[in-house]
């Protein structure tokens, strides 16, 4: 089993729940505005294998889970991965309130950051947690969520949206990042190849760049060609 | 009975689907392209029919909250305002697509205006509203606490200075030098920065993607892990 | 330096840094300041290269642009280019490769400064408008070989080549002394080189360039393709205040962007000047 | 008329989140959610109508039945009996969309960007400038940054392994190059955000009664509304 080189972002998502737990406060987590339908369907799915995670703390430690949701068709999902998580840790009371955690806000971008936003100023979440697909509203969520005093992780992998992350959450996940959390994080053999796979392919990628440099330096425009078509 | 609540049927299916729509995209075959294009469409029905059912998800939520409501806290009278409004709005949408007969509600003057005044200006306001957090953000986050940071920090200075309308007259005869760096860092470490990023982000989303064709990831079907 | 008022200002409540922009961007929107702007070189370059202009050249005008290219910065580009243009004793022929620009020409010709510079041409004799070239880099390459049979079709409203009188001397590619190009995307600048510039070495051009196009576009100016470029939006307002056509309007959008990014600028600098002042009152974190 | 206060009116109330949550926030809150909602339902609701059912009705095309019976299937999630036959269409939507994100990753985002790197040339030489020195640097660095990025992404090396070490090390390069990158896409996107702020503002701008008594009016009421919600512990 391959050692994984180590994340903080990730490792310090319990520590959050765990504080958050301590000051009474509630757990926000969300999978961004991507849905399943489009090329940002990976980093949905990416952001829902952290809710499972983040569920799965909040039952251990006894925190109050939000889950606000741009697509309405994310609810059942998110809905049932939280009422799973529950009940695996034993807290089949909370898990049959799985429905109230998942907040449906609305599939338009800027009323669903309004409402957002509403949460995080109301609510005082104590850890927000942002894995998935953001656009425009990642700054916002970012900033409110400052104010809120929450610790923050976010991760995203739309570039335009990580300087933000990066600047302004306490833990930021680049890229790539996002879809080894999953993996990283269940500690099971299994999944961690599937972080080694993901290497692999970088290795696939770093090799083919090399090979084509010099393939043309070296005057052969076949190998690019056949890269192009 | 329990045979079909398994998750395989499910699986199954996406990985039918997403193979069929990824073989079409690499290979010219008319058949795969067809199927594609129907399963987009029909995609479509399905997620439009999930917005709708947003009203009902809106709704139970907000009952729930007029359901609950303390003494002394008055915002569930904005839980009332709010299912009263999304009904109504919808239903007069919806007179709007069959009055008209098109599949535009804002053929309905009533319920464009409503758009146009209360959504759109919310939509600007809301975008708008980031030249703030931006603000607040530059002040308390771009701090230069370590080597790192200070990086972040300088080269953000030097492409807002080189943006602003008034930028290089701060700089005077070597305007034409802070320009190039600007450019400079546009160019090769801006480029290359992002151009690693997307790649690497490329190979995890395809390894995603492979984890669940072949069923290992299922989170999307409610698996908790 | 005073500790405790670094340390107020590090725990400064945010919306003070909210209500000072409302202030720093508000009062410029109320009244002009006419705030210093810098001039940046290329803008010089390009109106040096227009203003040297010799009499009777023929100059080609590509409004090579997207209608939300227009309504951002391409439009005060183009409008500004077109005043200058006409002010100069040269022939001119407008034409676009983009089929969404052909609508646009017309539209610069609409604008105040634009009339008032062409009031004294003659259409046909001083400018033409042969508008929609389809075919996109195919078509450039035709138009460069030939410019009469791409052009069978006429200008754009259908009038024959032969009944304009300053196209008589407009054979090919050869023909045209400068190239000016407002442009989107592709095609544009890099197709021009390729099919215009190749054939006709000599053939000057200058660019037009959106705000996140001009580091790939300040390429071509360094290698000495493009004679110079106006940078996005910046270098609409510093065109027009060099040839003295800004509105108002145009001066207090531009105040108030100066101002913004000032703003910005300055809680950058603030906030870290407070950070470093308090941290030395604090154990050094890792 | 009414369009232009109403245009104020809730985008001040909008604005005003960033002074204390409000009556005013929270109607532009409620008012905004439901609006918004509304109308994307209604435009689903056209576009269902329209597609799918009317085809079936004047019977063009009966296949358009299945996606319908799909979608419905979404109902049962609201049952507790039958929830799981939620399932199918969230199965349809994924297959979709993974099939349409790993084809568009593999042309547009994985092979597009190798390719792009690989198309440097490693000397630059301008037929009328001759060689350039800069830009080949330029080239070179592109390269070394575009590698040391990817390297810092490799996670199952190992931290003792030699290969982990010379990755690690060239990661290092990653992050420095990733650094500035934020930095710069945070600088560059100031001007676009501010433009649009700056739009609004002459919006409201253009009658300055209501955008003046708005503004003092919501202030004021957040103001007390404030006050009195400390009060009470």
């Amino acid at each position: 089993m391959p050692k994984l080189r180590k994340l903080p972002g990730l490792d310090a998502v319990e520590e959050a729940v765990g504080r958050a737990t301590e000051m009474a406060r509630p757990v926000v987590i969300s999978t961004g505005i991507g849905g399943l339908t489009d090329v940002t369907a990976p980093q949905t799915i990416a952001g829902l294998s952290m809710v499972g995670y983040v569920a799965r703390l909040c039952a251990r430690y006894g925190a109050r889970l939000i889950a606000p949701a741009r697509m309405p068709y994310v609810v059942p999902v998110e809905t049932e991965i939280i009422q799973t998580a529950f009940n695996e840790e034993g807290k089949t009371e909370e898990a049959a309130r799985a429905g109230d955690m998942v907040q449906y806000l609305s599939d338009s971008q800027f009323s669903y950051t309004i409402a957002y936003l509403g949460i995080l100023r109301r609510e005082k979440p104590g850890a927000h947690i942002m894995v998935g697909g953001y656009w425009a509203e990642s700054l916002q969520l970012a900033e409110v969520g400052f104010t809120a005093g929450a610790v923050q992780i976010a991760g995203t992998a739309n570039t335009h949206q990580i300087p933000f992350f990066v600047a302004a959450c306490d833990y930021a996940l680049i890229g790539e990042e996002i879809y080894a959390a999953g993996a990283y994080l269940s500690k099971d053999p299994v999944q961690s190849g599937s972080v080694a796979g993901q290497d692999i392919g970088k290795a696939i990628a770093l090799i083919l760049m090399v090979l084509g440099i010099i393939l043309n330096a070296a005057g052969v425009t076949y190998f690019l060609q056949l890269l192009r078509s | 009975m329990s045979f079909y609540k398994r998750k395989e049927i499910p699986i199954l299916l996406t990985t039918f689907i997403a193979l069929v729509m990824i073989f079409s995209t690499f290979f010219k075959v008319k058949a795969a392209q067809d199927f594609a294009s129907t399963m987009q469409t029909w995609v479509l029905v399905i997620v439009n029919f999930t917005v709708i059912l947003g009203i009902v998800m809106i709704t139970r939520m907000h009952k729930g909250r007029i359901e609950k409501r303390k003494p002394g806290d008055n915002s569930w009278i904005f839980s009332v305002w709010l299912i009263v409004l999304v009904v109504f709005y919808f239903l007069l949408g919806v007179y709007g697509v069959e009055s008209s007969r098109s599949a535009t509600p804002t053929r309905n003057p009533a319920f464009a205006w409503v758009y146009t005044n209360i959504n759109v200006a919310l939509d600007s306001a809301m975008y708008s509203m980031l030249a703030f957090f931006i603000s607040s953000a530059a002040f308390r986050a771009f701090k230069a606490r370590t080597k790192e940071a200070a990086v972040l920090l300088l080269s953000a200075a030097v492409i807002m200075l080189y943006n602003a309308p008034a930028g290089s007259v701060i700089f005077g005869p070597l305007a034409e030098q802070f320009n190039a760096l600007s450019e400079w860092i546009l160019n090769v470490p801006n480029m290359a920065g992002f151009r690693g990023i997307l790649i690497g982000a490329a190979v995890g989303a395809i390894s995603l993607g492979i984890r669940v064709m072949t069923g290992r990831e299922r989170g999307y079907l409610g698996a908790g892990e | 330096m005073n500790m405790s008022f670094w340390k107020k200002l590090e725990a400064v409540d945010v919306r003070l840094i909210f209500l000072v922009i409302w202030i720093a961007v508000g009062i410029p929107l109320l009244t002009p300041l006419y705030l210093p702007l810098s001039i940046s070189p290329d803008t010089v370059k390009y109106q040096a290269a227009i203003d040297a202009l010799p009499a009777d050249v023929v100059v080609v005008f590509g409004m090579d642009v997207s209608p939300a290219g227009y309504g951002g910065e391409l439009g005060p580009q183009a409008r500004a280019t077109a005043t200058h243009l006409f002010r100069k004793p040269v022939k001119l022929i407008f034409l676009t490769f983009w089929e969404t620009g052909a609508p646009l020409i017309e539209d610069v010709w609409k604008n105040k400064f634009v009339v008032d510079a062409m009031k004294d041409k003659k259409y046909g004799v001083d400018y033409v408008n042969l508008g929609w070239i389809p075919g996109t880099e195919t078509g450039m390459a035709s138009f460069a070989t030939d410019v009469w049979k791409t052009l069978e079709k006429g200008d754009y409203k259908g009038t024959k080549l032969a009944d304009l009188p300053m196209m008589a001397k407009v054979k090919t590619i050869s023909d045209i002394y400068m190239l000016v190009c407002i442009e989107t995307g592709t095609p544009g600048g890099p197709e021009y080189l390729r099919q215009w510039q190749a054939r006709n070495p000599q053939m000057k051009m200058l660019v037009g360039s959106l705000g996140v196009s001009v580091p790939a576009n300040i390429a071509y100016v360094a290698a000495g393709q493009y004679i110079s470029i106006l940078r996005g939006g910046r270098g609409a307002t510093e065109y027009q205040r060099l040839l003295g056509i800004m509105t108002t309007a145009d001066v207090m959008g531009s105040d108030a962007m100066t101002m913004s990014h000032v703003i910005v600028l300055v809680f950058l600098i603030v906030g870290n000047l407070g950070y470093f002042a308090t941290r030395k009152a604090k154990p050094a974190k890792t | 008329m009414l369009g232009i206060y109403a245009y104020a009116l809730f985008a001040l109330a909008a604005y005003s989140f960033t002074y204390r949550d409000n009556v005013f926030f929270k109607l532009a809150e409620h008012t905004y959610l439901a609006v918004a909602i509304g109308y994307t339902a209604a435009v689903g609701y056209g576009y269902i109508r329209f597609t799918a059912v009317e085809p079936i009705i004047t019977g063009k095309n009966m296949l358009w039945i299945i996606p319908l019976v799909v979608g419905f299937l979404f109902v049962f999630f609201f049952s507790k009996k039958y929830f799981w036959l939620y399932r199918f269409p969230i199965a349809m939507i994924t297959g979709s969309g993974m099939g349409l994100a790993m084809s568009g990753t593999i042309s547009a985002q994985f092979l597009a960007q190798i390719t792009a790197t690989i198309g440097l040339p490693l000397v630059v030489v301008h037929p009328k400038l001759g060689f350039q020195a800069m830009d080949t640097l330029n080239n070179w660095l592109i390269i070394i940054m575009v590698i040391g990025t990817l390297a810092y992404f490799f996670f199952s090396l190992g931290p003792e392994t030699g290969l982990g070490k010379a990755t690690s090390k060239a990661g290092l390069i990653g992050r420095w190059t990733m650094m500035i990158a934020f930095g710069s896409a945070f600088g560059n996107t100031v001007m676009t955000r501010m433009n649009l702020f700056i739009g609004v503002y002459k919006n409201l701008l253009r009658d300055y009664t209501s955008f003046i008594g708005l503004a003092v009016l919501i202030l004021v009421v957040a103001t007390l509304q404030g006050r009195r919600e400390k009060k009470p512990e």
